[in-house]
């Protein structure tokens, strides 16, 4: 048995230590603020296999084959339902494209599908069908409560014997040669440090100040943090806007109706580079945008009312792909998700306990594809598709 | 249940209107709110919660507990509480979470309504109307908005005489003062006022404040200042206690608002809970509206606000049981009664003391907290004081935050009289034409003088509680316990 | 808890506990003329009895003070009890066998002048009953608050301080 | 109908499904908050956060000085999605 590490207290940072110690190690969990507080609890709470290569599909459908089980494995209600994604083309050239994008989905076993308007009408009743030509349904696509899914992780981790800490921050390692020792940490002002057999960096935006505390460049995996905001409404009859519904030619925008209150959550592609690792302000110009969007896919939103505006990053590699696997000897990564760590986490998190318990997995994850180290070497994947 | 007279006030109604409940004709006049008909009409159950179908009516009267939420005109979760009746208006109960209409045309984007001033003020009760007061004399170009459709914030729901010097209008009713305020705002031409205007929220644009905002519930108005003063006052608090969401629980100010501001009686008989100024005050206007007042039970071993106010209502008959409290109400769909007991010294019931009083009114009377989410939500720092009444943002002694040009007064900087929450706006309108450069140097002399008015003022007992609150709030000012 | 005086616990407060801390006029100073009495034995910032009286017969060094009424200095004016903020000023007057006590009366009806009304104790309990020998309505009353003189019993007259009037429709 | 003591009124959470959370762990007010869905209705949680508040700082035998509010956000009340796009009026 080995004692691990993992940094950050996200879905990506909160599944791993479950699934490590299912295997039988012996894992503390290191958070710096409450659990979830970074990008986990700010998220659309999308999930979905309809991507657009084969290495994100891949991943994403066996996630939801996982995410299919996880209320039973973890033994706790995370409203996870599959409502489908629906994509919407506003133009020909766009519904080739998500002919092609269909036929590749389809492949790897995704059932996604082309649709009329009519039938879209039926999946979204309040869905305005004028400014679209067909939809790109995937049926398996889902959503599920954030908070509850960490949870989930988290109860069923201590039950285990996790040692999960929030509030305490990371502020060093202790190395020998390229190895890490020892895990220092601070909780109520008291530093105190632990010995340890092998680190996970699942910080997200943040893993690149972890990175550093390894003697690594910053650099190495430039992630950068971009603001992404929401905006939601008042809790509504659920049934109106079940799946995540998103014309991407409209700046990525989308319409979600979240699976536990039914309010509907709003997005879009207006995005800015966050001012710091603490700027969740959230910004007017969103707030507007977002819904000049949300009332053209949906006009009867126009009805309901805003409840509230916030902010999360998207920690974006170059290519939005994120950067998973070994970074160091003994030192590993889960970060970038780009927007996707939500969904990715019961892959991801079985995927890294295997790698770093075993040295493999039957996740199928392509480990070449998210290859840390990619971004050194100049070689950036095809971008992945961002929404929710 | 429409009050016709009243020692005090006098109620001017609108047009007399019909709106249709459930199908069925209600007078109405305008000027009034759906929820105010209704409730003149005998109606009490409003909606059923969203999740456990719980009976719910009128709770806060002001637009923020979400408990009068109705379908009208086919739109669901409607704000009846703060919506006018409009003639032919349709009003359905709602029925947990709201189904949208299903058609729609989508609205067309437009640009917003910019207004721009030196100094917004947020809030036009008594510390807003000294803020704009004063900050105009100094110079300043003024908006001054309040989400009522009349300014004078609570003022305007007080029939009793004010405290302090007569100066600071001690001796004339709340209801009078705010005509007085709202007069000498009428007066400067550099004060515009916006009513039924709610800010939303605080924006930093480059130099500027953005407060963004509401109007009529329609119009979207971007108020673009240099300085912004925050005087949103404060807002009830709430105790749980069994069935305690029961139709016919109120806050007291949704109360002094159906009946003081609408002529609209609550009920017959009520119970108040809670003997600290605002319970004191709302028992005796009560009994000015000819409602029956059974109790009024506080869970101290003492009266919590002025003896005088106490004393008013003991020589008409109202008892006053310290040491109790409220254990539940009972009632199908709405109040039928209210059961409580007396207290330990642990503040534990003690049981077999239980009384049950025959009421359809509870009436709360726990106490307010300041109004802070603005402050919050702009970023100010903020910090809970207890002698503050909760959260407040930590200022100078300008009422400044800790966001430059950010400016608070009154109880929504922590909660006290409106006579100090006249000297603080003073102090702040004063203060922000200062920092802006607009006021010249003798504005500082002024703002000195409500300084030391402020400090007399709080010089006794109840005061001194309140300064060791203020020292707390103080940047760089002492720590909690 | 014994601290808590019992005017706090009970809402009310007896003459012989308002006499610890405000000194009450003599017997004689009652039959020579009306004489103000404020039932204010808590330090609240309030001054208009002080600022309206027009002998100077109220001292309060500060707002926050206790109100001291000079009784000889008082002309039984009644503008204090117009104008006290708390309703807590009264005047009594000792003529004959009677007591003639003002009081602020602002709840409607206002009875008439010569009328009949219930006598109210301090905790609001009939008492007896009364006449109304003077209205002070509130458009004449310098503080917005009518006020009435209503003779009562000698004996009641440090009981009684508000009174119900009967209508019957 | 039961003799709920109702913290949050937009989405029925008790005093005792607050205390149920507390004492299973969960003593961090942004927790509490996600978990039971308290603050996230239509009043913002304007009753219920004090509330709250003051529970978890019986329980936990904190002073409510320590207990970080949860952040307001924009809109700090309730705006219908037309007139935040501008077309209310029509």
């Amino acid at each position: 048995m080995s004692k691990i590490a993992v940094i950050g207290g996200g879905v990506i940072g909160g599944a791993p230590p479950h699934e490590l110690a299912k295997l039988g190690e012996e894992v503390i969990l290191f958070e710096k603020n409450y659990f979830g507080s970074g990008s986990t609890f700010r998220c659309a709470t999308g999930i979905r296999a309809q991507f657009t290569d084969e290495a994100n599909i891949r991943l994403m459908k066996y996630s939801v084959e996982r995410w299919e089980k996880l209320e039973e494995e973890l033994g706790f209600d995370i409203n996870f339902k599959q409502t489908g994604y629906l994509f919407l083309a506003t133009s020909e050239e766009e519904v080739e494209a998500f002919k092609a994008n269909i036929r590749l989905q389809n492949r790897f076993g995704v059932p996604t599908r082309l649709i009329g308007m009519d039938e879209a009408r039926e999946i979204v009743p309040i869905l305005n069908t004028e400014p679209f030509l067909a939809g790109a349904w995937n049926p398996k696509d889902g959503k599920a409560n954030p908070f509850k899914t960490l949870f989930a992780y988290l109860f069923r981790a201590k039950e285990l014997g996790v040692d999960a800490r929030e509030h305490t921050e990371v502020i060093g390692f202790e190395q020998e040669g390229d190895a890490i020792t020892a895990v220092r940490f601070r909780s109520n002002g008291k530093v105190e440090s632990v010995r340890v057999d092998a680190v996970l960096n699942a910080a997200n935006a943040w893993a690149p100040l972890i990175n550093e505390m390894a003697g690594l460049s910053r650099d190495i995996i430039p992630i950068t943090a971009y603001k992404h905001q929401l905006v939601k409404t008042e809790p509504l009859e659920p049934g109106q806007a079940e799946p995540l519904v998103c014309p991407p030619s409209w700046n990525d925008a989308y319409i979600i109706q979240d699976g536990e209150d039914g309010g509907i959550i709003c997005g879009a592609g207006i995005e800015h580079k966050a001012k710091g690792l603490d700027d969740y302000e959230p910004t007017y110009d969103f707030l507007r945008g977002v819904l000049e969007y949300a009332v053209r896919i949906a006009p009867p939103l126009r009805y309901a009312h805003v409840v509230r505006q916030w902010a999360g990053f998207y920690a974006k590699t170059p290519d939005s792909n994120p950067a998973i696997g070994r970074l160091l000897d003994n030192f590993y990564i889960a970060a970038g998700f780009s927007g996707h760590g939500f969904m990715m986490a019961p892959a991801v998190g079985e995927a890294m306990a295997g790698l770093i318990s075993k040295g493999r997995s039957k996740v199928p994850l392509d480990w070449e594809w998210y290859d840390p180290y990619r971004f050194e070497r100049g070689e950036l994947r095809s971008s992945a598709f961002q929404i929710g | 249940m429409r009050l016709t007279e009243h020692p005090v006030l006098r109620f001017e109604r609108g047009r007399e209107v019909t709106i249709y409940f459930k199908g069925q004709p209600i007078r109405a006049y305008e000027g009034e709110t759906i929820a105010t008909a209704l409730h003149a009409a005998g109606i009490r159950v409003l909606n059923y919660s969203a999740n456990e179908k719980r009976p719910r009516g009128l709770f806060c009267a002001i637009g923020k507990c979400s408990s009068c939420l109705m379908v009208v005109n086919g739109i669901p979760n409607v704000r009846t509480c703060i919506t006018l009746v409009e003639d032919g208006m349709r009003i359905e109960p709602q029925h947990g979470k709201a189904r949208l209409p299903g058609e729609a045309k989508p609205p067309e984007f437009k640009e917003a309504k910019v207004v721009r001033a030196d100094i917004v003020i947020i809030g036009g009760g008594p510390a807003g109307l000294m803020a704009a007061i004063h900050a105009a004399d100094a110079g300043a170009s003024v908006v001054l908005l309040d989400e009522n459709p009349m300014l004078g914030g609570q003022l305007v729901k007080q029939t009793h005489k004010f405290f302090g010097k007569r100066e600071q209008f001690a001796g004339v009713r709340g209801v009078e003062i705010a005509k007085i305020l709202e007069e000498e705002v009428r007066k400067r031409e550099n004060v515009e006022v916006f009513l039924e205007t709610s800010a939303v929220g605080i924006f930093q644009e480059g130099g500027e404040k953005l407060v963004l905002a509401v109007r009529n519930n329609r119009e979207l108005i971007e108020f673009r200042g240099k300085a912004v003063i925050v005087a949103t006052g404060a807002m009830e608090k709430m105790i749980p206690f069994e069935n305690n969401d029961l139709p016919g629980i109120y806050g007291a100010g949704a109360i002094q608002t159906l009946m003081n501001t609408y002529g609209v009686k609550p009920g017959d008989k009520v119970l108040i809970v809670g003997a600290g100024n605002v319970g004191l005050i709302l028992a005796y206007q009560l009994i000015q509206a000819g409602v029956e007042v059974k109790a009024i039970v506080e869970a101290m071993p003492k009266v919590g606000g002025y003896f005088v106010h106490a004393a008013k209502v003991r020589r008409l008959g109202v008892p006053i049981l310290t040491r109790h409290t409220i254990l539940r109400a009972e009632g199908r769909d709405k109040v039928e009664r209210a059961v409580v007991a007396r207290l330990d010294e642990n503040w534990r019931p003690i049981p077999g003391t239980e009384k049950t009083f025959e009421v359809d009114v509870i009436a709360l009377a726990v106490g307010l907290r300041p109004s802070i989410e603005l402050l919050h939500q702009a970023g100010c720092q903020i910090k809970y004081v207890r002698e503050l009444s909760g959260h407040v943002a930590v200022r100078d002694e300008w009422m400044e935050t800790t966001v430059r040009g950010i400016f608070v007064a009154g109880d929504s900087a922590g909660i006290e009289e409106a006579t100090t929450a006249m000297l603080e706006g003073k102090i702040a309108g004063i203060a922000a034409a200062l920092r802006l450069g607009i006021a010249d140097e003798s504005w500082l002399k002024e703002m000195e003088k409500a300084q030391k008015d402020l400090l007399e003022f709080r010089s006794g007992p109840f005061g001194r509680h309140v300064l060791e609150g203020i020292k707390k709030a103080l940047i760089g000012g002492v720590a909690s316990e | 808890m014994s601290e808590i005086p019992s005017y706090l616990r009970n809402g009310y407060i007896t003459p012989e506990e308002l006499e610890k801390f405000i000194p009450l006029p003599s017997e004689e100073r009652l039959r020579k003329r009306p004489v103000a009495i404020p039932d204010c034995p808590q330090e609240i910032p309030c001054a208009p009895c002080r600022e309206i009286c027009p002998t100077g017969a109220i001292s309060m060094p500060t707002p926050n003070d206790l109100p001291i009424v000079d009784y000889d200095k008082c002309i039984g004016c009644s503008l204090c009890v117009q104008i006290c903020p708390g309703l807590a000023f009264f005047m009594v007057h000792y003529v004959g066998d009677r007591a003639r006590i003002t009081m602020p009366h602002e709840l409607l009806p206002v009875p008439e002048k010569g009328e009949e009304v219930i006598l109210l104790n301090r905790v609001g309990e009939p008492v007896g009953r009364g006449k109304v020998l003077t209205v002070v309505p509130r458009e004449k009353s310098k503080g917005d608050t009518p006020i009435l003189i209503v003779e009562v019993p000698i004996e009641l007259a440090w009981d009684v301080r508000a009174v119900k009037v009967e209508r019957r429709e | 109908m039961g003799g709920k003591k109702i913290v949050c009124r937009c989405n029925d959470v008790t005093v005792e499904e607050v205390e149920a959370l507390i004492d299973s762990g969960v003593t961090d007010i942004e927790e509490l908050k996600r978990l039971l869905r308290i603050g996230m209705g239509p009043c913002q949680g304007r009753t219920c956060v004090p509330i709250v508040l003051g529970i978890l700082a019986r329980k936990t035998g904190r002073s409510q000085e320590e207990i970080p509010l949860p952040k307001a956000r924009v809109p700090i009340r309730p705006v219908r999605v037309e007139v935040i796009v501008g077309g209310a009026d029509e």
